[in-house]
């Protein structure tokens, strides 16, 4: 068999700094924590702060790694995320708050049952909720970002209105599970049990998004689709299916967020999942449009920086996400680590 | 017919105020024309308009109330914002308004004019009952209030009625209304606070969302001898304040806290027809009625002129006691309770118990307008 | 010039098109086109811009359908199935744009292609020794490609793994002739694994080297079909079919 | 005479043109045809919303600039007039220079906005919006003392603009087929013809040359730049343009409410009400916003009285009244949100003029 | 001879380690039709990417009349008069064929900042930009939405706007790639006029052996980026870079009659 003529292109060695690029997202975590030890620089104070400020990031990831998938992944514009918070909220809750002997109960371990079963109900309920979500509200909508705002904005206010027939209007308040009230104090630093829960529940999701998008081909198909999803479908993959499940995913992870938010708030309201929104979205852009890491590394920086900057000077907490955004895409346009080129 | 708009956010965040606002408005005017709604031989017609809580709404209904339904008065709204928005319309068209449950000092403060009335308490007035019920000699206390208008007028009130009384705040913490996470709030204060000696309270105004009481509470502000005060909260909080037995201040209303009739009325009414007890709100529109039969009553006309003389220095009966409107401002003078929390595992929340009842006396509540 | 072997084309047509009718929002495009590929044989659709060609590949693989006629793949009608199980039955498809994934890896355009599993590593070096640059820039940005190495990617993306039948919409625009020829070559041996190839090309030499058959279009038809080196060795023909004579140019 | 005037776009439709004129005369003659203070008011933001969404739409539609500032602008103007009528005292000067100074202040916020980011991607410009629109906000309740805070400001504009103020007296005794003739008639007719005149304007800009290089610019900025045009001046210049009458519109609903509030001009829902009006009713066409405003204005203000209606019809029934209480409102306007995407997928007036 | 229109000094563009063209030093004179050759990824449209500016230059500079236009921007060179036709095809998609050429007829004549006349005033622009429609034959599709055009009318519609253009450069990358040999003459002959044009200079990149022979009066060679031969066509024709980089010896197959 013929081969082509020799095919050498010059290359010159690329810099260290090109080389490096890819890891100084990584870095600015670390790099956060010391320049905020060097601000705070009463440690006991800046340990509290600082584990309290990653677990505060965890659970903004937690809410915010569906939206990578779906904003990010499958370029679809969902208002409607928060409303998947705030039904994975209700729904857990209320599982939670019949659980009452678990809840009460002094034990760890029969508190994170309780914990996990509320979980499970509101990623069930969350999931099936995004599938019909999925087939009703988003489908008419691909690739068309503003009727998205549009539909989804419907979908949001439709779910929160039926959170009020249902549940009734009043906020919910109730306490969280005996074993997980209060905190672990070391000194004078205080870390709260809840936080640490988080910050487990953190992990995990991340690891096991990472290694499903690693492993599996479903990112580049959802990346591909939305590009040109007639190829995709021309190399023979069932593109619906793929975006379908992608999605459900997408809204049983908000669900799971839900849960975990209104334990952390110890109230919930209809509109909890909404008002988080402008920071989900944040952490989302800062993170590069579809990246998993990006959105994890995201979400730790906001959580550190509002802590330390609340700490060090209350009045500039007002802009300190939005400082930290602005900041982010003029160094990186892109966000921190792109995986889609945002249109 | 006398027509009485109850104009306010019936939709948006604050349905579940708007609700109680509206059953207790009825109930008053039931009480007051002893259940044949009927004041000097004319029926009293109630017309709703839901305000969605916009300011803009709240003007434009108001205006339609008095220029096209041509209400005899109006009562509401919710929020401060819409209220104030609303004000001039009353000047306007030269016709009453009485707010209620919006709680803004400037109300009857620099906005006020004289077609205002307000049967609600203040935010000056949540405030000086917290002081009164907890300055002390020996008493070190720490506010933490939302960053914006009505959390730091009603911290400079909590100051004032300190001062009054001889004592002064350690340590003033103030965050974004929108905050999520108080750690570095509870940190500063706990910072603030942690060498004094002696009872140490840290007193917290929040409105809305957020659950500052919660958050630090899990910080364990106990291992610095720190406690919560805080002004009284609707039911719905009451039930977050189950790990808060012990906490004292100040409080508008809570069901078991006043002894007399009316409120004793109030109480059994409404468990026989909504199976609940009332609440802040519900005893509000209560008042916000009563005082509107009072006044036509009074007055013996719905002339606007002839109402204001009637009401100007009028007192009349509530489930919070008497009330006396202040010829000054039109603020209504109210008791407030000095309460302590108990926590009954049969009871779904925190038990506000009374410690005394601040009479109007007791109230320095200072003119603003 | 057809000194290259001519598989003898056995037995009843892989593809089979049977007067299909295509629309195109309100325009009707494609009138009734009947065309056959034989097994084993590499067979020409040509005509002159705009006649129809790419839209009846299009109809083939679903991405427009036919409202009428039928499209009766080895055997079974697809004129009706997704598009995704027609690839899966055995169909490879280069379209008219290449159809890149601009935002992912060469390495990752690939991977895609290969629909049932793993990629085939001897398979890839065979492609690599058909278009050399993809080797290069395999882990780089299928966007920045060159035009010519994008249209060596979508080739490559669809002999990735074995089809019964490929699609091939204009694969030497934009090609140097070095890698024309090797693409050439690479058709040829997918030719002898007895795969089928159903291809549009202006490139009328490239036509005429490559095809066993041939079918011309006009205007939403087609208008001849007959074997390829009949057509390459009558100018007249050319002329009346295509406008113009090849060898006038 | 229309055909200059409306610069050549005409509607395309007969229905469309039918609807445009409908809602025109209705405008015109809100206060005699709908007598009542709701009414009208409702008729007066219906004015001044579609020029505040038809600016938008200049933005989004045509220049494909995806900006969440647009409220900041609007407030801009609004707090403009409110700040000059409360320092200045009340008179058509404060107005004048409250109006003006509002809208020059929006354009040159948007210019240091655009060059700063238009450079950069569209969703980079839209963040960046979207953080100085939060910004501004929040400094907007810091600066109570100046802005009011939340509570916003209340003033008074010049008398002849109260309902006070009665004229025509002598002529026709004070009434016009038996509408009062006061200072609210004619603050409702400066209003109508301010936004009339605004909207004609902007009309006549993505009509012409500018416009057009816009709608290319949107389809493909890499080939516009290629054939000579500076993409980044055309945004900017967009934007600026946008914000500057957005300013202009705030102002009008200012001296119509007397009243600011972040709630009313600055706050994330309107915004998002704006892309709702610009997408209901059709991009990429000014009469979208006409089309969009006024189906959203009424349906935030009648959806409601409907309702009432429809649940004491159903009466007795399960559920169905629960869900049709007037309180529920927000529930079907969520499904209206969803129904119109099914059923105008490239707005009304898209699917009127034949789109897909 | 006459002072060049273009010269290219060390042009230079590296993408990461990549150096996509390398130190290209060369000069293009009025009146003259310069073919690009070379194999795929050879840098050929990158080259001209560098030249109109879509691509800023890692080194060297870019001279339009003796001025040094390195630091234009795009469209401050294409107002320069360096103007050029795409090889992907980059078009205004759903806008139609006449207003995607009135659209550059327009810029031409500098109309563009017109905020306050009516478009369908300007009839002048109309009319050229039907007359350039005519003369590349799509006149009949010049109410089509360009997206519904067959691939091969686009990429007439594509050297109809750098036609429409009229600039000093004009550089076509490919332009007759899949364009049927009924059409192809078209826009080869063209170009042929444009050659007349003693004030223009034309770059072209092709793969087509016939087209090159027939128009070129001179051939530049790229290969990995740098200029590896440039001459008439006859001899770089010839030469063994071409031949072996190029045309493939050794291959034997379809080449001998592209
Ligand atoms: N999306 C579309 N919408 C409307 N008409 C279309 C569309 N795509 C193609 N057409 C029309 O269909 C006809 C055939 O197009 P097609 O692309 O099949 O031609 P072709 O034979 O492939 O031409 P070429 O050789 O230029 O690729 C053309 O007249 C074209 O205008
Ligand atoms: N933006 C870019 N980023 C990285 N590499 C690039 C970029 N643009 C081009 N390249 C690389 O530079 C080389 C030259 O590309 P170019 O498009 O100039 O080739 P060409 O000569 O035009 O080839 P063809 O004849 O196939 O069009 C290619 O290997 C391509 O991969
Ligand atoms: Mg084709
Ligand atoms: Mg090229």
């Amino acid at each position: 068999m013929t081969t082509a003529p020799e095919h050498s292109p010059t290359m010159a060695r690329s810099s260290v700094a090109d080389r490096l690029a890819p890891y100084a997202p990584l870095m600015l975590v670390p790099v956060l924590a010391i320049a905020g030890l060097i601000a705070v620089q009463n440690p006991a104070s800046w340990l509290t702060l600082t584990v309290s400020g990653l677990a505060m990031g965890m659970m903004i990831f937690l809410m915010a790694s569906g939206l990578t998938l779906v904003f990010g992944l499958m370029d679809v514009i969902n208002f409607g995320h928060g409303a998947f918070v705030s039904v994975g909220a209700f729904i857990g809750i209320s599982v939670l708050l019949t659980l009452g002997h678990l809840t009460n109960a002094p034990s760890l371990g029969l508190n994170l049952l309780a914990i996990l079963a509320a979980v499970l109900a509101a990623m069930a309920a969350t999931a099936v909720m995004g599938w019909a979500f999925e087939r009703v509200i988003v489908k008419p909508v691909y690739g068309n970002h503003l009727s998205q705002i549009l539909v989804t904005m419907g979908g949001l206010i439709i779910a929160e209105q039926l959170i009020i027939v249902l549940w009734g209007p009043e906020e919910i308040y109730f306490t969280r599970p005996e074993a997980l009230k209060g905190a672990l104090t070391f000194g004078d630093a205080a870390i709260e049990k809840y936080r640490l829960v988080t910050v487990g529940v953190g992990l995990a999701v991340f690891t096991a998004m990472r290694f499903v998008l690693r492993r599996t081909k479903i990112g580049l198909i959802v990346r591909a689709g939305v590009q040109n999803g007639e190829m995709v479908a021309a190399l023979g993959y069932r593109l619906r299916l793929v975006f379908i499940g992608v999605f459900i995913a997408g809204s049983a992870l908000a669900g799971l967020g839900g849960v975990m938010w209104g334990l952390y708030q110890e109230v919930i309201t209809a509109h909890m999942g909404n008002q988080a929104m402008i920071l989900i979205f944040i952490v989302v852009i800062i993170g590069g449009l579809g990246s998993v890491e990006g959105c994890f590394i995201g979400a730790l920086l906001v959580g550190l920086l509002q802590n330390y900057v609340a700490f060090v000077e209350p009045k500039l907490a007002l802009v300190s996400n939005i400082a930290l955004m602005v900041a982010i895409l003029m160094w990186r346009p892109m966000g921190m680590i792109p995986v889609v080129k945002a249109k | 017919d006398i027509k009485i708009a109850h104009v306010y956010g019936k939709t948006g965040p604050f349905e579940a105020y708007a609700k109680q606002s509206h059953d207790g408005l009825m109930l008053g005017l039931e009480y007051a024309t002893g259940g044949t709604m009927e004041v000097n031989g004319e029926k009293v017609v109630v017309i709703e308009k839901d305000t969605q809580l916009k300011p803009e709404n709240g003007k434009a209904l108001l205006e339609e109330a008095y220029g096209d339904d041509e209400v005899d008065l109006a009562i509401g709204p919710v929020s401060s914002g819409v209220a104030l928005a609303m004000l001039p319309v009353a000047e306007e068209y030269e016709k009453l308004l009485i707010v209620e449950p919006a709680v803004a000092d400037s109300i009857t403060g620099s906005n006020w004019n004289r077609y205002i009335f307000r049967t609600s308490r203040n935010s000056s007035q949540d405030a000086v009952a917290s002081a009164i019920a907890l300055a002390g000699d020996n008493v070190h206390i720490a506010t933490l209030a939302q960053d914006y208008a009505f959390g730091r007028d009603g911290i400079a009130a909590f100051r004032e009625a300190l001062a009054a009384q001889g004592h002064e705040i350690v340590h003033e913490e103030f965050a974004p209304t929108d905050t999520t996470d108080f750690t570095a709030a509870g940190e500063r204060i706990f910072n603030a606070m942690k060498d004094l000696e002696g009872e140490k309270k840290l007193f917290i105004i929040w409105a809305g969302g957020g659950n500052p009481w919660a958050k630090i509470n899990a910080m364990d502000p106990g291992r610095f001898g720190i406690e919560f005060a805080g002004v009284g909260n609707i039911l719905a909080a009451l039930k977050g304040f189950k790990d808060f037995a012990g906490m004292e201040g100040g409080t508008y209303y809570y069901y078991e806290l006043p002894d007399n009739p009316v409120n004793d009325w109030l109480v059994k009414t409404h468990f026989e027809r909504f199976d609940s007890p009332p609440d802040f709100f519900t005893a509000g529109g209560m008042a916000a009625g009563i005082a509107a039969v009072e006044a036509i009553r009074k007055a013996g006309s719905t002339d606007t002129e002839a109402l204001i003389t009637a009401m100007e220095g009028m007192e009349w009966e509530t489930p919070k006691g008497t009330m006396q409107f202040r010829a000054e401002d039109h603020q209504a003078l109210q008791p407030m309770y000095h309460f302590k929390l108990r926590v009954e595992d049969d009871v779904e929340w925190a038990i506000p118990e009374l410690v005394r009842e601040l009479s109007i006396d007791d109230l320095p509540i200072p003119v603003r307008n | 010039m057809s000194d290259l072997p001519h598989t003898e084309t056995i037995g009843d047509p892989i593809l089979r098109i049977e007067g299909i009718y295509t629309n195109i929002a309100q325009y009707h495009i494609l009138q009734g086109v009947d065309l056959n590929v034989p097994r084993g044989g590499v067979t020409m659709l040509l005509g002159r811009n705009g006649v129809g060609k790419t839209t009846t590949l299009r109809s083939v693989i679903g991405h427009w359908r036919a409202h009428r006629g039928r499209i009766l793949f080895d055997g079974d009608d697809i004129t009706r199935i997704p598009t995704a199980n027609i690839a899966r039955s055995g169909l490879g498809f280069v379209p008219e744009d290449m159809g890149i994934f601009a935002d992912l890896t060469v390495e990752e355009n690939m991977v895609l292609a290969a629909v049932s599993g793993p990629i085939d590593p001897a398979r890839l070096d065979w492609i690599f020794q058909a278009f050399p640059p993809l080797k290069t820039f395999w882990t780089s940005e299928a966007g920045n490609l060159s035009g010519g190495q994008k249209q060596m990617l979508s080739i490559a993306r669809a002999m990735i793994e074995e089809r019964k039948l490929y699609l091939i919409d204009e694969p030497t625009k934009g090609l140097a002739p070095a890698i024309i020829s090797t693409m050439a070559r690479a058709l040829k041996d997918l030719k002898d694994q007895g795969a089928s190839i159903l291809m549009v090309e202006q490139n009328f030499a490239v036509a005429k080297a490559l095809g066993d058959t041939a079918n011309v279009m006009d205007d939403g038809r087609v208008i001849w079909s007959g074997e390829m080196a009949e057509l390459a060795g009558d100018p007249t023909l050319q002329e009346q079919l295509m406008g113009l004579s090849m060898e006038a140019k | 005479m229309i055909r200059p005037l409306l610069s050549g776009d005409l509607p395309r439709s007969r229905v469309l043109a039918l609807l445009l004129v409908v809602i025109l005369i209705c405008l015109a003659f809100a206060p005699f045809l709908f007598p009542g203070v709701r009414t009208v008011d409702t008729a007066a933001r219906i004015c001044i919303f579609i020029v505040l969404v038809a600016s938008y739409d200049l933005l989004l539609g045509y220049g494909g600039i995806v900006s969440f500032a647009h409220t900041m602008f609007f407030g801009m103007g609004a707090y403009g007039v409110a700040l000059t009528s409360t320092h200045m005292g009340r008179g058509f000067d404060a107005l004048a220079i409250g109006s003006i100074s509002g809208a020059a202040l929006a354009a040159v916020l948007a210019l240091l906005i655009g060059l700063f980011s238009l450079r950069v991607r569209a969703i980079f410009f839209a963040m960046i919006t979207l953080a100085v629109a939060s910004a501004v906000a929040v400094l907007v309740s810091q600066l109570s003392g100046l802005t009011g805070g939340e509570d916003g400001l209340t003033f008074k504009t010049p008398r002849e603009l109260g309902p006070a103020f009665k004229f025509g007296k002598e002529t026709f005794d004070g009434t016009l087929f038996g509408i009062k003739l006061n200072g609210k008639l004619l603050t409702y007719y400066l209003i109508f013809g301010g936004s009339a005149l605004l909207f004609l304007a902007l009309l006549r800009v993505v009509n012409s040359p500018f416009g057009r290089v816009l709608q290319a610019i949107r389809e493909n900025d890499f080939r516009a730049e290629a054939i000579g045009y500076r993409v980044v001046y055309y945004r900017v210049t967009a934007t600026c343009l946008s914000a500057a009458i957005a300013a202009l519109s705030g102002s009008l609903y200012a001296i119509w409410l007397r009243y600011v509030g972040p709630d009313t001009t600055l706050s994330m829902t309107i915004m998002i009400d704006i892309l709702l009006m610009v997408v209901i009713g059709g991009m990429g066409t000014i009469y979208g916003a006409v089309i969009g405003a006024t189906l959203f204005v009424l349906a935030q203000n009648y959806l409601q009285n409907l309702m009432g209606v429809l649940s004491g019809m159903t009466e007795g029934l399960p559920l169905l009244p629960e869900l049709l209480s007037p309180d529920r409102w927000l529930l079907w306007l969520g499904v209206l949100f969803i129904l119109s995407v099914y059923f105008f997928p490239s707005g009304v007036v898209g699917r009127l003029r034949g789109q897909r | 001879m006459t002072a060049p229109l273009l010269t290219t000094d060390d042009l230079t563009v590296r993408f990461g380690g990549h150096v996509a063209v390398d130190a290209v030093t060369c000069a293009f004179h009025a009146g003259e039709l310069t073919a690009i050759v070379g194999p795929n990824g050879a840098g050929k449209t990158t080259y001209f990417n560098l030249i109109s500016g879509q691509i800023p230059a890692s080194a060297g500079r870019v001279m339009l009349n003796g001025q040094d236009i390195s630091a234009a921007s795009v469209s401050a060179r294409t107002k320069a008069g360096i103007g050029r036709a795409f090889q992907m095809t980059n078009l205004f998609p759903d806008l139609t064929v006449l207003e995607n050429v009135r659209l550059v007829v327009q810029a031409k004549a500098r109309r563009g900042f017109n905020l306050w006349s009516v478009v369908t005033g300007h009839t002048d622009l109309m009319d050229q930009a039907e007359e350039i429609l005519a003369r590349v034959r799509l006149l009949d599709e010049r109410n089509q939405i360009v997206s519904e055009l067959s691939h091969g009318n686009q990429r007439k519609l594509e050297v109809a706007l750098l036609i429409a253009l009229d600039p000093l450069i004009y550089m076509f990358d490919e332009p007759t790639a899949g364009m049927s040999v009924d059409e192809a003459p078209v826009v080869l002959d063209l170009i042929a006029d444009l050659k007349a044009q003693t004030d223009r200079t034309v770059l072209l990149v092709e793969h087509k052996m016939d087209v090159i022979r027939t128009l070129a009066d001179r051939i530049i060679v790229l290969h990995n980026g740098a200029l590896a031969a440039d001459g008439a066509p006859a001899e770089v024709m010839a030469s063994d870079i071409v031949q072996e980089a190029y045309m493939g010896r050794g291959l034997e197959g379809v080449l001998d009659h592209v």
